[in-house]
Formats: C-alpha cells, structure tokens, sequence
C-alpha cells in the first residue's frame, strides 16, 4: 500500500483490483463474493501442500481438455508389432500395452474417463447424503429415524452386492459403475450431514431465521447446507482416491468401463496379467492414480483449513 | 382453549421403574435391529429380482434343454407372486435356513460357516495391523503437525489408498513371496497341512494353538501375514488419517493445557490425555473399517486365493445363486449391526459422560 | 530367476487350477470342465480312452467287451470282474444299470447325451437292463452309428456309481443326488477326501485300482484364480502343475530348466456368430466379410500365444472329421468389396457381446480394430458370463463371440449345435442348439447332420463331416476362429500328466514324480 | 512489600503467520511478590498470553521474547524443557477458566488431582489418593470421597472450579496464576470460590496473579491491579485506588459500568484514542 | 368487533402477558420441566427484566415466548389475544428475539446484506435496498457495513447487526436474551445504549434477560428473579434499589454483584 507510488501504471491496475478484491467494505454482492474467493484463494496459496493438490488437478483437466494434443497415439490404436514395449521405447514415452497401444496416450485420453468419475460421483453420492441427512437431521422425529434407518440398510449392505447388483441390473459400463459407486457412497455422507445439522440446528442464526418465519425448506436449503458443504466438501476429496479404485475394482470384476477405454483402473486390471514380466503395463496407470489421489488428498486437507468456518473467526 | 389438546398429551408418565426404562430401551433396539434387517432383506429379494441373471440359467447350465429348464424353474418356486416368495423367504431366514447353495450344493448356513472364518481371520488381524501402527502414525503426524513425519505418513498412507490392491497384493506376492521367500504364499496353508487341524473356529490360527498344532500355526502366521497386511495397510491410512484430525482437535483443547500446566511430559499429556480422548471417535471409525473388511475383500482374495466371504458372495451373486447373497448379506448386515452395537457399548465404557 | 526348490512331497500332487465352476460332485449331473477332470478319476465307465495314446479312440473299460446287434440298435456289455468300488462293494451290471438310469431319471442337464438315443424314464426298465451280474443290455431307439453311441458312453452321464451306496443315501426319490452332490461312490483311481467350494479337493490313491496302481498317493488341486499367482506358486514349487498361465506367464517361466510346459489341443472352438434376426447381419456378404475382417495371425500371434490356434472348422482338430481347412485371412480390401456389395460400402454400427473373461476381451478389442477398417463401428457389451448366455440364449444380440466346447468325444456333439435346426421358429427353444440361438435355418444341413449320426461306416461318416463343415465354412454366419490349445506348466520332475486332449479330461494315476 | 517472587521485563508474545504477526503482548513489565495482583483488560488484551508466556506454554507459530523472567531467582528463559516441566505444576501453577472445557472429560477427578501430586512427589497412589482427598476438602467440598470417583461431567460448575483449584494447589506452588477462574460461574458460587483462593494465599503466603476484565471484582479482590490494552500495560495501582484511576482508557472503562445504586439515562461510552496503541507500557513493578 | 372497541382494548391490555407458563423438554422418561408455573406482564412500551443463574430457565421463556420451543402449557397474551402453539406469519411481526452470543447468532456464510434482507423476502416487503440501507444507519453501523461478512466484524458490530435484524420486520416487542453478556463492558454500554435509543424512538415493548442486576437496573422498570425455572420474586427497580428484597436468593444476588467481600 504504502509504496504505491513508485509502481508503473499497469501494476497500479493490479493493485488496485487487488485493493478491490481485499476491502473491508465492499460495495456489492458480486465484490463480496469475489472477495470471499479471494481470500480462499489466497488461504490456498499461503499453504503449499493444498496449492499442489490444486494445482495437480489443475493438470488433470487440463490434460483431459487438450487430451489429443498431448497424446502421441490413439488411445485404442493398436500395433500388435509393438506389444508390451518397455517404457522409453520409440515413440513409446511410458511402454505400451498387450495391444500395443500407447501407455502414455491411454493415460492422457484416462484422464477424460477419471475426472468424468470423479465430476458425475462428486455430483450424486455426497448431494444425495446431503439432503438424506440434512432433512433427517432437521426434522428430526419420524422422518429422522425413517430416513436414518434407510441408511443404516445401505450402510450394513455389502457394498459389493449393492455395486455389482447395481450393475448387473443396469448393465455394465461406466456410467452404471459411476452410479453404482454413487448409491454405496451416499450413507457415509447422510451420516456426516446429519451430525452436523444436529450442531447446527439449534444454533442460534438458525432459531433467529425461524423467527423471521421462515419455513423448513428455506431453512435447510439456504442455511443449512452451506454449513455443512464444507465437510462434505472435504471428505468428498479424502474419499476420492477410494472412489476412483472402487471403479477401477469394478473394472476388475469387468463391471466396470468397457474395453477399449482407457479407464485407469481397468488398465491396471488389465495390466496385473503381465505384472511378472512386464511391471509398466499396470505400474504407470496405478501411479497415475496415485498421483491424482494425491493432488485430492493434499486439497482436500488444505480445504479443511480453508473452508472451516471456525478458523475464518480469528 | 387452545392448550387444551396438548395438555391432554402432555400429561407426564409416572411410576416406571429402571428395570422398565432399561426393557423399553431393549425394545427399541431390537426393534430397530429387525426393521434393518427385514430391510436389508427385501432389497437383496428385490436386487435378485431385477438381475438380468436367470437363476434357473445359472443351476441347469448353457446347454439345458427347455423341460430340464421348466423343472428347475418349478421346483424353485419362481411361478409363485413375488410376495409369497418374499414371504417364504423371510420365514426360512428366521429360522436360520438360508436355503441350499445352487453352487456349491450344500445349504448355505455350512457354506457361511466354513468361509466366514477366513474372511473373520483375515479382517481381524488386519485390522489389529491397522490400529497397532494407524493409531501411533495418527498421533505422531498429528503432534508434528506440518512437518516432515507428517508428510512422510500422510504420503506411506495414501500410497497404499492409491495403488489398488491386486498391483499391492501381486507386487507383495513377488518380493515377499517369490523373490525374498519370506512369507508363505497364496492361500491359508501350505497344501500338506490342509485338513490335519479339527476345525472348531474355522480360524485356522486359533484352531492349531488349540490343537497345539506349533508348527501349522507358524505356518498359518507366514500365510496371513501378507494379505492382513496389505489389508490392513488400507485400514491404516484410513484409521492414521482419522486419528491424525481427531488427534489435531484435542490438542487444541484446554484440559491439555491443564495437564501441561501440572508439569506432566509431554508424552503424558499425548498419550494419556490426548489419546483417552480420542479413542472415542476412533472406535466408531475402528468399528466401521472392521465390518468393511469384514464384508470380505474380493480382490484380495482372489489374488491370495483367500477362501473368504467376498469371493463367496461375489460368485454367488453374478451366478444369481440368490440363497447364498441373501444368506451372505443378512450375514454381514448382521454383523454391522452387531459392530455398531458394540461400538456403541464400547463408546460408554470408554467416554464416561455417555454412560 | 529366483532360487526356487521342489517343496511338494514326492508322492503328493498338487495342482493349480480354476476351480470355482464345480457345483457339484454327481456325475450324473455335472457338466464342467473341473468338474469332468474330478469325475474322470473317481469314476469309470464302460468304455473309454487310453491316456496314454488317446488318439487310439474309444476302448474298453469296465466293459471288458461289447457286441452289437445286427439291426445296430442293442449293445451288449460285458463287465469287467473283480473291479471293487472304494467302499468295497462289488461293480457290477446292476451298478452299471443303475447309473445309466440314473442318468435318464435325474434328467440333469447333461442327460441329453444319452436320452438322444430314445431313452426315457418311462422305458428305461426294459432299454437299460442287466441280465446278470457281468451283462448290461441297452437298446436305443433306432440305428446309430455305434462310435456316436460308444463316444456318449465315455462321457461322465456314463460313468458307473455304487448303487448300493447311493441307494442308501437316497432321498424322496432323488436317486440320491443330494447326497452324491458333495460325496463320491466311484471305483475310479481316487477317492474322495474333501471338496471345499472354491478352495480345493483332495483326492486319495486307491491302490487296489484294476488298471495300475497310482504313483501319487494324494491329488490336491488348488483354485487359484489369478495366472500370476499360480506361476509364482509354480516357479516356488508350491504347486507341481499349473494349468491356467496366460501367454505372458508361459513367456515368463520358459527360461527356467526346474520348469516345464505342456502343450495339448482342447475341444474348445472360439468363434463369433451373426445373429440371422439381424437385416444386415444375415446379408451373406456381410457375413463373409466380417470372416475376412479378423485378424486370425496376427492374434495368435500376439495376446493368444500358444493358448489359441487358428481354426475355422467346427470340430475341434483330433476328432473324427476335422478339417484343415483354413480359407479365411485378414484382407480388408476383400472385406470392403463385400461390404460394397451388400450395400454397406461405409460400414455400419454393431455390438458385440462377450464376457468378461480376459482373452475373449481382448479379441473383441482386436476385433473392434479390425472391423473398423472396414467402417463397422463396434461396441463391446460385456457382462458376466451367466448375463451374456442369458441375451444369447434369448437370441438379444448381434454379434456373440465365445467359446463352445464338445459336450462328449463324438463329432456329432459339435455337428449337432452348429449345423442342425429343425425348427427356427422362437418358440422352438432348441437352447442346446448354436443355430437355433443364430436363427438361421438350415433345412439341408439340418438332414446331413442327420445323416451322419446314423453311417455306420466310419470312414463314410468321417468324410461326411468334412462335407457338412465345408459347407459350414462358406455360408454359416459362425465365423470359427481358433482352437483352444492348452499349455500347462509343471515342475520338471514331473511326468505323466495327461490333460485329455479334445476328447476327455485330465487323468492324475498316471503322474509320476 | 516483600522481595518479589516474579519478576518479568519486556514481555513480548507473537503470533506469526504466513500473512501476518500478531503481536499478543508487546513488551510488558512487572513483577509479583506474595500478594494478589488482578490484570484486568479487554477482551484480546493479552492477560492469558501473558500468564501463559511465563509458563513457557505457547507453542509455534507463537513466540514467547524477554528480557527476563526471573522466578524466585531462577531465570525460566534459561531452563530446559524437562528444567521447566518440574516447575510447572510444581511452584507455579495456572487455574484455567472453564471447568467444562479444562479437566479431562475421560478420567476420573481423583486420578487428575492425583496426578499432578504424583508428577512432582515420588508417591505410592494411595499416599497421592490421601492428599488429593485433604485438598478436596480444603476448597471446600463436602463429600470429597464421592467427588474423588466422580468424572468432571458428573460435577457443577462451581465444584468443578474447585476441582481445578484443588489440583493446582496440590503440588503447593509458591505462584498461583488464575486466568479468569470465576467468570463461567454463577454469582453466588463465585464468591465461595475467591474465598477459597484468598484463604489460601493468605495461609500459605504464596503469590497470586488474578486475570479477569471484571473491574469491580478486581478492585475488591486483589492488592494491585495492572490494566492492559492492547498488549501493553497501560496503568497500575492499588486496588482501592482504582477508582481514582488516571488512565483515560481505565477511567473510560469504568465509567461504562451501569450501577445498581446509581441509575443514569445514558452510559457513558469509551471513546478509544489511537494513540493508546502507542504509548510506552507502563512497568508495574511493586 | 368494532374498531374503535380494539382501540380501547389496547390501551388497557400488557403488551405481553404470561400465565402459568409450564415448559418441558424432552419425552417419555427423560421428559424435564425447565419452567414452572411463571406468570408476569409486560405493559406497552415497558421494559421487564428477568434475573436468575444460569439455568434458571430464563431463555426458555423466552423462546418459548418466540415459538421456538412447542411443549408448553400456559396462557401467553400478546396484546390481549392469547397465541397458538403454532405461529402464523403475522406473530413474527409483532415479536423479535435478539440473541446471547453475537458470534453464534449470525450465519457464518451470509453476508449482512444477506442476513438482513432474508426477512423482508419472507414476508414480501418491497424497498428492500432502503430498508437494509436505513437498519444499518439505525443501528449505528452505516452502509459501508452491508457486504461484508460477520468475520469482518466485532462483537458489538455484531450485535449491531443482530439487533438491526430484529427490527427488520418492524416488531412491537423485543425479546432481549442476554444481548451483552458475551462483550466488554465498554461494548456493552454502547449497546445498551443503543436499545435504549430505539426503544425511545420506536416505541418497543421489552422483555430483557440477563444475569446482571446492574443491567437491569439501567435498563427496566420491573424485574423478576427466577430461580429453578420458578419466578421467586417480582418487583419494580426501585424497590430493588431502596428496600431489601424479600427473598434472600435475590438479596444473595445483590449482595454478590457488589463485588468481593472477604469473609
Ligand atoms: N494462536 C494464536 N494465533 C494468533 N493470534 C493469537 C493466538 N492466540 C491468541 N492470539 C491473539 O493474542 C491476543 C491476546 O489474546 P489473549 O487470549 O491473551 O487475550 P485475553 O486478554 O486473555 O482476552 P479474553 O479476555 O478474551 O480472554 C488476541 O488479540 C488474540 O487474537
Ligand atoms: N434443549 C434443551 N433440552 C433439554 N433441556 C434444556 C434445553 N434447553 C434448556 N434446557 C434446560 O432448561 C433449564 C433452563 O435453561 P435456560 O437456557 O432457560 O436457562 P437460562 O436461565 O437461560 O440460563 P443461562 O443463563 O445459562 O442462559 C436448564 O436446566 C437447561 O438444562
Ligand atoms: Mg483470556
Ligand atoms: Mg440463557
């Protein structure tokens, strides 16, 4: 602030916008949303090991966006010629697989199928166990225990059952998995929803909006879920890398993507068949998804902090 | 006026003793034990309804004439309303019969008794592999906080999260096992011990210190230890994470400024006071990654070739031998509820306040 | 290679195989593969192959000797004396009668092998017969040609229980198939010890067997689901034999001199099939051109190594009638002419169904590459094995691919299910039957199948085979594409493991070590 | 009065963090002789900083600067962690606030007092039981055997205030810092527990630092009284003579009370002056 | 009824008025009376007090008062017509509540802007940008205040707002539970202040729970002293200020905000 002055123009343009973005008092809707971002952004970028996870998945869909780009191959192109190629062959970056197809190539074009994973389960399961719980939590009496026992059915079933049923019925293919992941995912999050209402419920901001008249709905829809976004936000990231190997587990029992996807988890299932000999075909696709977990993980931990309503207070 | 109706309702029941408070609270228990259950039943019933799997396909086999196939669809009832079947079913289950097995011929209560023992032996020492190192990896990266130890455990443990199990296990299996011949390989024993201990448990660790049987316990030990560990290398980066927040909570909490206050070291204060503490929530989180594994880990098994409940239930599902996933499924519903209960138990032995 | 050190004793066998298809221990009611290899070596029967030349075909058995009738349709059988089940009792006809009819009575699935010759449980009394303790009497229906007959009466439907041990076990009529389900009354090389679902069997010597006296005293055979577990097991010398090592794993141990691999053609034929309901699929040019639209070496030559070999005749090689024949290459240009000519010079969409077993995968996904050379988009259905039988056997499909193996040594069994469809209408639900499940109707061929069943001569009935699959070869919407060529890993020390070529199962009396 | 027992000079506390370094307390001085001497301040001030500093309990990301801290001739800056683990507890204690939030919720009253005997006197458990038990029942609870079993949730508040103060004066410190120890509990149970605490600063002669923003408690309580702003001493007294206060901000502060005795219309409201934020700590040395 | 007749009647009748008010929590077995037979009225335009300990059942009044808990029995007279278990929208106009803790009683996530203006959409009140605008400059805090959040914001901001939010709806009474127990007495005379301004200038009815005497004092004309969920003595501040109390909790009372006595 104080050496302002000496900054050429264009930098006093930054400034200034980040004068906008960091004010005390702003002057609209739009500047405190923005500068809400703002400072979660910039909790983000104080703590390193979060801003990594960010920025690994940051790559993540930027590789899937410029997937074909970066790919030196199809990803379901074949030379059967060249099968099984240890990694650093030519034109072979990480190897290549039982079919000859580009390790490499199929990990980039993956990334479209796992952040299609990771984006349709974040979407279903955890707004599922949002709602479940949030009403449960909310209404209490009946409706809470009808609710809570529904989840305790899905929550004692195996979920292997409940998954392969799921997609036995359906049929296989991604989708299907995704939605079988989906409804085995969902009690944990009801669970977490529900306790947090519970806290949340009797809170005085929630008894003072009751006061003002308004109705359950409103009251779980608008105050409600925004306190308990965070932790479903955070264990949705801690639970990822679960989620992208239940897919890959059900690619294992076949249920899961469709050959010649190049889904991560099936290749690695794939590639377990030549593991002896051949350890790249399934090691590259594994990392690739331990990489990915990681970048969840190490955000997820930094969102804890970031998110925390209790750690803005001070 | 308006008071009337609720001071009707709102007289207060007197005169009930303990004993009748503690039966009420029985009842209420079992009641919710058997609403699960008959839930959990009827969604298996529906789930084997909806598969697009022909259960009489599955026992009479691909080349089955149409009358071999009538007189199996007969004889197993399938003609009858989907109700009375359902009826049927659960009058069986409350008996305790499941129904014979159409894969393995023999009723599916001996099938479960003879792989829920693996599937029990495996899970459990797993899982006292991932409590016996998760707990103290929780607590050390919780106390360094940030710092190295704390990366270090948070990478080992999502390491093991990320790489699935049939890389970790066909991995494990070749250095431990093929390469390095430390452990015993696939399976529960080694092939010539098979049979020689009587089965009282099903558990074969236990079984052979009963039957003094040394050698086929050291023999067991080599075998399990690989799978339970890889196993419990999963429960170990949930449990080390958990530990790690809720140890995080407590740290932060006054009565830990108390014990240091009285001079206690601090390896008093955090594996005594803290640690207390946090076994409470870590019993549910203990509880829950136990019946997971103890639903059985299908991929584990097949690459051990580990007889367990997974397997079990895995081919009796895509076989649609529906007496088995039902057996199996009121099994390990049960035994969630059972683990939920016991946590809850232990929950009040151990957090004072709610006893 | 890592040091590895013979861990087995040197009278135990033990065996790596997949398992987990045994549902049940009656012979008269299995009908897989494990199963089959069990039954082979607890049971025997009347007539059957000499593990160590199997090329020789059928020979005697437990029936020392047979005569046939001279209108062909009674078989008189002889009983081996002397010949003790495991429980001490006596084999005789009466065992034998009881078994056959036992067969027919279960009317189990696989009972068909022998109810294909006029028995039913309402004649059996009088078609199945022992006149005395050394003489069995059977009477089929009408004139067969007796290698098809003798051929069935190798297989398990045959093979011979203790009747008076079963009949004990009997319950509600059942011919005791409760109980034999999980237990064995067989006079076969092996007992019995203990079968745990999934898990393994043991098997004990019977040393008092009337062929030879088996050098193994005690058969353990293993599930072991995963190739890479069963070669480490294999290379630690944990297991003597592994019998499912995917190409890759056979690669791996063929530099280890402990280690040895066995080669052995298997009944089993993987082929593709065009569903005839189908408008463009029963175009005969669009089928002929998907024949030239499969990549025959150049599989083989990479994911199927020597676990598949080019084969585009029904009958798998070794059986009476098999055909060299080999008149289809991948040759795209072909492909698209035909396509052209059909009126499909783009290509067209099509799904392919197959399941979820590793190398049908992957030769669907060859298949996929290929197809689309030609502009025939594919999509892969894949699903568990029951899930796809089901849509096959409701004729809900496209393109199937799978594997079909003979039901028993006799090239009617194949003939039966690729060429023959007497009534292609839907209610027909002639499920055994691979045309039927195609719809395609065949009249003629349906009549040369006929025909053949019946030729006493066996060289005449040998050629006829060969006519009917080249016919085969040139219309049928079946594109025939490898035969299954097990390889069997085994520790070098060990000797004598007979897989049963095509024609049979495993045999372990004549393992030595 | 006497030689003092404490004696602190430019205490500074800081918190950093990747932003920002909050400065908690910012160099104060004074020192504490056996008597009881209150610190009262607004909230934020730096009071529990303050008594925490001398405790060496901030942690990271807090920074804990002096140019002294001399105890009872010890210079604690100079002492190893396990050196300053046996004076903690041991010959200065800290009674915390909330008795809700500062006893271990999982065990046992008896075995908490008991232990910070233990800690610092070589003893058998039932040598520790037997003076966990005199000290129950010198702050006053009737039926320490039942209190001794008893978990902190099973007590009141006011017990559980006793508890603490039983537990910190077990090891019979010759400093006894107590940060707002009545201020969770009701009126009435507050005035037994200040009894409590003066009786036994006045028998046993040890030093007494009282935190609390409650001027008129401290007035009437302690000795002297140091007011803190902002991190800074800004005036110290008597206490009888803290109506007399000069500071602006102590003078404001205490016209903003309300009395019961004396109604007026309006209540006069602290006008803060910035400049408070820069004066020079005051040293409140006896 | 006849307009001029509902005049006439409230002129006479308390703005708020509770007859043996009985308040339970819980059910079956666990089933707790928090409130015992409480009875006292509020007149239009008054300010009553109600004194006690913690736990003495002084917010359950008030929020059973509010509607927020539902297992009471009792008569409870707002402007002479006793109120439903149930509440319509309309009661929400007449009564506000203004919470304890400044820190607990704002939503973390909603801006002012937001906290103020959810009233006004509830009940369709139209202006709303003038109207959140003029509660600010109301409550002291001006419009520079309206997008931030409650983080930005001290305690006595805080409470500035809370109060500013009662007051959206335009209320006749005020439910005060503690509104400076959790500030600085140099906050807490800027508050009270403040309610004592609005009081004036919109001519509120309140109803102020605290549990310090010397609060009340300022503040009320009529206490209560509750003790155990029973009112044990009512009186006007005067009587407090010049005669003893009757009951000697409430002598212990006073005598202990007089500060230490030594024994
Ligand atoms: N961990 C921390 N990180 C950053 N700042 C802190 C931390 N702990 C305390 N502070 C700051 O130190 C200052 C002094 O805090 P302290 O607890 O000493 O105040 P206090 O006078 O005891 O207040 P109160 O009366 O509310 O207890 C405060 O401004 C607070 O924000
Ligand atoms: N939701 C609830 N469930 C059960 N009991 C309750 C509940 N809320 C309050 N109580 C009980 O009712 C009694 C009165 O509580 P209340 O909150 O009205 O006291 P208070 O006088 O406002 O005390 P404080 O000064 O601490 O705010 C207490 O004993 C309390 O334990
Ligand atoms: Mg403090
Ligand atoms: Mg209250």
């Amino acid at each position: 602030m104080t050496d302002n002055t000496n900054h050429s123009p264009p930098v006093t343009v930054l400034s200034s916008l980040q004068a906008w973005l960091t004010t005390e008092t702003p002057q609209s809707r739009f500047q405190a949303k923005m500068t809400q971002l703002y400072r979660g952004w910039q909790s983000l970028r104080s703590n390193p090991l979060a801003l990594v996870g960010f920025l690994i998945l940051v790559t993540l869909i930027l590789v899937a966006i410029f997937a074909p780009l970066l790919a030196t191959h199809g990803p379901s192109e074949q030379n059967l010629a060249m099968r099984l190629a240890p990694p650093g062959s030519e034109g072979y970056l990480l190897g290549s697989d039982e079919f000859g197809r580009d390790i490499w190539s199929r990990i980039v074009f993956g990334s479209r199928i796992t952040l299609m994973i990771v984006v349709l389960v974040a979407c279903t399961a955890p707004v599922f166990g949002l709602l479940v719980g949030t009403v449960a939590g909310y209404l209490g009496g009946w409706p809470d225990m009808v609710l809570m026992r529904i989840t305790d059915i899905f929550l004692a079933f195996p979920r292997l059952v409940l998954a392969l049923a799921f997609v036995a019925a359906l049929g296989a293919g991604i989708e299907n998995a995704i939605l079988a992941i989906s409804l085995t995912a969902w009690p944990p999050y009801a669970r977490i929803a529900r306790a947090e209402t519970l806290t949340i419920r009797n809170a005085d901001y929630i008894s003072a909006i009751q006061l003002q008249g308004a109705g359950s709905l409103r009251i779980i829809t608008g105050h409600i879920w925004p306190m308990c976004m965070s932790s479903i936000i955070v264990r949705v990231t801690l639970d990822m890398a679960g989620i992208i190997l239940t897919a890959a587990g059900l690619g294992f029992l076949g249920l899961g993507a469709q050959p010649p996807m190049p889904e991560w988890g099936a290749m690695i299932s794939a590639g377990r068949k030549f593991l002896l000999d051949h350890w790249w075909v399934a090691t590259m696709p594994g990392l690739a998804i331990f990489i990915v977990s990681l970048g969840f993980n190490l955000l997820g931990d930094g969102l804890r902090d970031i998110l925390d309503p209790k750690g803005e207070q001070s | 006026m308006n008071n009337a109706a609720g001071t009707a309702t709102q007289k207060r029941r007197e005169g009930s003793s303990p004993l009748l408070k503690r039966l009420r609270g029985l009842t209420t228990v079992l009641l919710s034990i058997i609403a699960t259950l008959v839930g959990l039943l009827f969604i298996t019933f529906l789930i084997g309804r909806v598969m697009p799997i022909d259960p009489v396909l599955a026992i009479v086999g691909e080349r089955a004439s149409k009358e071999v196939y009538d007189a199996a669809y007969l004889s197993l009832g399938l003609d009858k309303p989907l109700i009375v079947q359902f009826g049927v079913f659960l009058q069986q289950v409350f008996t305790g019969d499941f129904g014979i097995s159409r894969l393995t011929a023999r009723p599916v209560s001996d099938d479960i008794i003879r792989v829920f023992p693996a599937t029990l032996e495996l899970a459990s020492v797993a899982t006292v592999f991932g409590v016996l190192f998760g707990v103290p990896m929780g607590v050390i990266a919780a106390v360094h906080q940030g710092k190295w130890q704390d990366q270090l455990i948070r990478l080992f443990g999502l390491f093991g999260y990320s790489m699935p199990i049939f890389w970790l296990g066909l991995m494990g299996l070749l250095i431990f096992y093929g390469i390095l011949g430390w452990v015993g390989g696939p399976g529960r024993l080694d092939v010539f011990y098979d049979d020689l201990v009587p089965v009282i448990t099903g558990m074969i660790l236990v079984d052979s210190l009963i039957a003094g049987e040394i050698d086929i316990f050291w023999n067991a030990v080599s075998h399990i230890i690989l799978p339970a560990s890889l196993l419990g290398y999963y429960s170990l980066a949930y449990i080390s994470r958990m530990t790690r927040s809720f140890m995080l909570e407590q740290l932060t909490q006054e009565y830990i400024i108390t014990a240091r206050v009285k001079g206690l070291s601090e390896h008093a204060v955090i594996w005594r006071h803290a640690l207390g503490n946090v076994m409470i929530p870590l019993i549910t989180v203990i509880a829950l990654s136990y019946a997971n594994l103890l639903e059985g880990s299908v991929l584990t098994e097949v690459i051990f070739a580990w007889p367990g409940l997974g397997q079990y239930l895995t081919t009796a599902l895509l076989s649609a031998d529906m007496n088995a996933v039902m057996g199996g499924t009121v099994v390990v519903g049960l035994i969630f509820i059972g683990l939920n209960l016991f946590s809850d138990f232990l929950y009040k032995v151990v957090d004072p306040r709610a006893r | 290679a890592p040091p590895s050190f013979a861990a087995t004793p040197d009278d135990i066998l033990v065996v790596a195989n997949r398992i987990d298809d045994i549902i049940s221990l009656d012979p008269q009611e299995m009908f897989e593969f494990a199963g089959t290899d069990y039954a082979n070596n607890v049971y025997d029967s009347l007539v059957s192959f000499d593990p160590k030349d199997l090329s020789k075909g059928y020979e005697p058995s437990l029936a020392e000797s047979w005569t046939i009738s001279e209108d062909g349709k009674t078989f008189t059988f002889t009983i081996r004396e002397g010949v003790k089940f495991h429980s001490g009792n006596d084999l005789t006809a009466h065992d034998a009668e009881f078994s056959l009819r036992r067969a027919v009575g279960l009317n189990k699935t696989p009972s068909f092998i022998l109810t294909q010759f006029g028995f039913t449980p309402d004649n059996m009394e009088s078609t199945i017969k022992a006149t005395d303790d050394r003489t069995l009497v059977v009477v089929t229906d009408k004139k067969y040609a007796p290698s098809f007959v003798l051929n069935c009466f190798t297989s398990a439907i045959s093979y011979i229980v203790d009747s008076k041990e079963v009949k004990s076990h009997e319950k509600d009529g059942d011919w005791g198939n409760e109980w034999l389900r999980t237990n064995s009354a067989g006079s076969g090389a092996y007992s019995l010890v203990s079968w745990k679902p999934n898990e393994s069997y043991t098997l004990n010597a019977n040393p008092d067997y009337w062929r030879a006296k088996p050098a193994m005293k005690r058969v353990i055979v293993r599930h072991i689901q995963e190739s890479a577990t069963q070669r480490l097991l294999l290379e630690k010398g944990d297991v003597d034999v592994a019998r499912n090592l995917s190409p890759e794993d056979i690669a791996g141990i063929s530099g280890n001199s402990d280690l040895a691999v066995d080669e052995d053609l298997r009944g089993r034929i993987m082929y593709i099939s065009m569903n005839q309901k189908d408008p463009i699929l029963s175009k005969p040019q669009v089928i002929e051109a998907l024949k030239y639209l499969v990549d025959y070496k150049g599989m083989e030559g990479a994911f199927l190594k020597g676990q598949w070999k080019v084969h585009q005749a029904f009958l798998p090689l070794t059986y009476m009638g098999e055909l060299k024949d080999q008149p289809f290459s991948f040759d795209v240009e072909k492909a698209k002419g035909l396509l052209s000519e059909a009126g499909y010079p783009d290509g067209f969409d099509v799904e392919i169904i197959v399941r979820d077993a590793q190398e049908r995968v992957e030769i669907a996904q060859s298949l996929q590459n290929t197809f689309a050379q030609a502009g025939i988009n594919v999509s892969l259905i894949q699903g568990t094995g029951k899930q796809i039988l089901g849509k096959y056997r409701a004729r809900d499909f496209q393109i199937y691919l799978g594997a079909w193996g003979p039901d028993y040594p006799d090239p009617h069994t194949n003939a039966d299910t690729f060429a023959s469809n007497p009534d292609n209408a839907d209610e027909a639900q002639h499920l055994g039957k691979l045309a039927w499940r195609n719809a395609w109707a065949i009249p003629e061929l349906t009549a040369m199948t006929e025909a053949a069943v019946q030729e006493t001569d066996n060289a005449k009935r040998a050629q006829m085979y060969v006519d009917i699959q080249k016919e085969h070869q040139k219309v049928s919407p079946f594109a025939e594409m490898f035969q299954k060529n097990e390889q069997t890993g085994r520790r070098a020390n060990v000797s004598g493991f007979v897989t049963g070529s095509a024609v049979t199962a495993v045999y372990y009396w004549t393992v030595t070590k | 009065m006497n030689k003092p027992l404490l004696e602190v000079e430019d205490l500074r506390v800081r918190f950093h963090s990747k932003r920002k370094t909050v400065e908690a307390v910012r160099g104060i001085s004074f020192s504490v002789g056996r008597e009881r001497i209150g610190i009262v301040g607004e909230s934020g001030s730096g009071k529990s900083m303050t008594g925490r500093a001398i405790l060496r309990l901030i942690r990271e990301p807090g920074e804990v600067q002096a140019r002294k801290i001399l105890f009872d001739g010890i210079d604690l800056q100079s002492l190893s962690e396990k050196e300053m683990r046996a004076i903690r507890g041991h010959r200065i204690s800290l009674v915390m606030q909330d008795p809700k939030f500062s006893l271990n919720p999982v065990m046992k009253v008896g075995h908490q007092i008991g232990e910070a005997y233990r800690v610092h006197n070589r003893s058998s458990k039932a040598e520790a039981k037997k003076r966990a038990l005199e000290m129950l029942e010198a702050v006053q609870i009737r039926n320490p055997e039942r209190v001794y079993d008893s978990y902190p949730h099973e007590v009141s508040g006011g017990m559980g205030q006793r508890i603490m103060i039983a537990m910190m004066l077990i090891p019979e410190p010759d400093l006894l810092i107590a940060d707002e120890p009545t201020s969770a509990l009701d009126v009435t149970v507050q005035m037994r527990v200040l009894q409590i605490m003066d009786k036994l600063v006045r028998d046993r002669g040890m030093g007494l630092i009282f935190i609390s923003h409650d001027l008129n408690l401290v007035s009437s309580f302690c000795d002297r009284v140091i007011i803190m702003y902002g991190g800074r001493i800004v005036e110290t007294c008597k206490a009888d003579e803290l109506q007399q206060a000069k500071h602006p901000y102590t003078r404001g502060l205490l016209a903003a009370m309300p009395h019961i005795s004396s109604p007026c219309e309006r209540l006069s409201v602290l006008e803060r002056d910035p400049k408070w934020q820069e004066e020079a700590s005051v040293d409140a040395f006896i | 009824m006849h307009s001029s007749e509902i005049v006439q009647q409230q002129e006479a009748v308390a703005a708020l008025e509770i007859q043996n008010l009985d308040v339970f929590f819980g059910q079956g077995q666990d089933r707790l009376q928090a409130v015992k037979g409480v009875s006292f009225s509020v007149p239009k335009g008054g300010s009553f007090g109600l004194v006690g300990e913690s736990g003495s059942g002084k917010s359950t009044v008030l929020r059973t008062v509010s509607g927020l808990i539902s297992d009471w029995k009792g008569v409870i007279n707002i402007k002479g017509n006793a109120i439903d278990h149930r509440r319509d929208k309309a009661f929400y106009k007449t009564i506000q509540m203004v919470f304890q803790d400044p820190y607990a009683s704002l939503h973390p996530r909603h801006t002012i802007d937001r906290t103020l203006s959810e009233p006004l959409i509830l009940h369709g009140l139209k202006d709303r940008d003038a109207r959140v605008d003029q509660a600010l400059v109301d409550v002291g805090l001006g419009t520079s205040f309206r997008f931030r959040y409650p983080h930005q914001l001290s305690g006595g901001q805080r409470q500035r707002v809370a109060i500013a939010r009662s007051l959206m709806l335009e209320p006749e009474i005020l439910l005060l539970d503690e509104p400076t127990s959790a500030l600085d007495v140099s906050v807490q005379a800027e508050i009270l202040n403040l309610l004592a301004d609005l009081r004036e200038r919109k001519n509120l009815t309140y109803l102020l729970v605290t549990h310090n005497l010397a609060v009340v004092a300022h503040m009320c004309d009529d206490i209560a002293v509750m003790n155990r969920g029973e009112i044990v003595e009512v009186m006007s501040v005067e009587e407090m200020r010049n005669a003893e109390p009757e009951h000697p909790y409430t002598r212990e009372l006073l005598m202990a905000s007089e500060g230490y006595v030594p024994e």
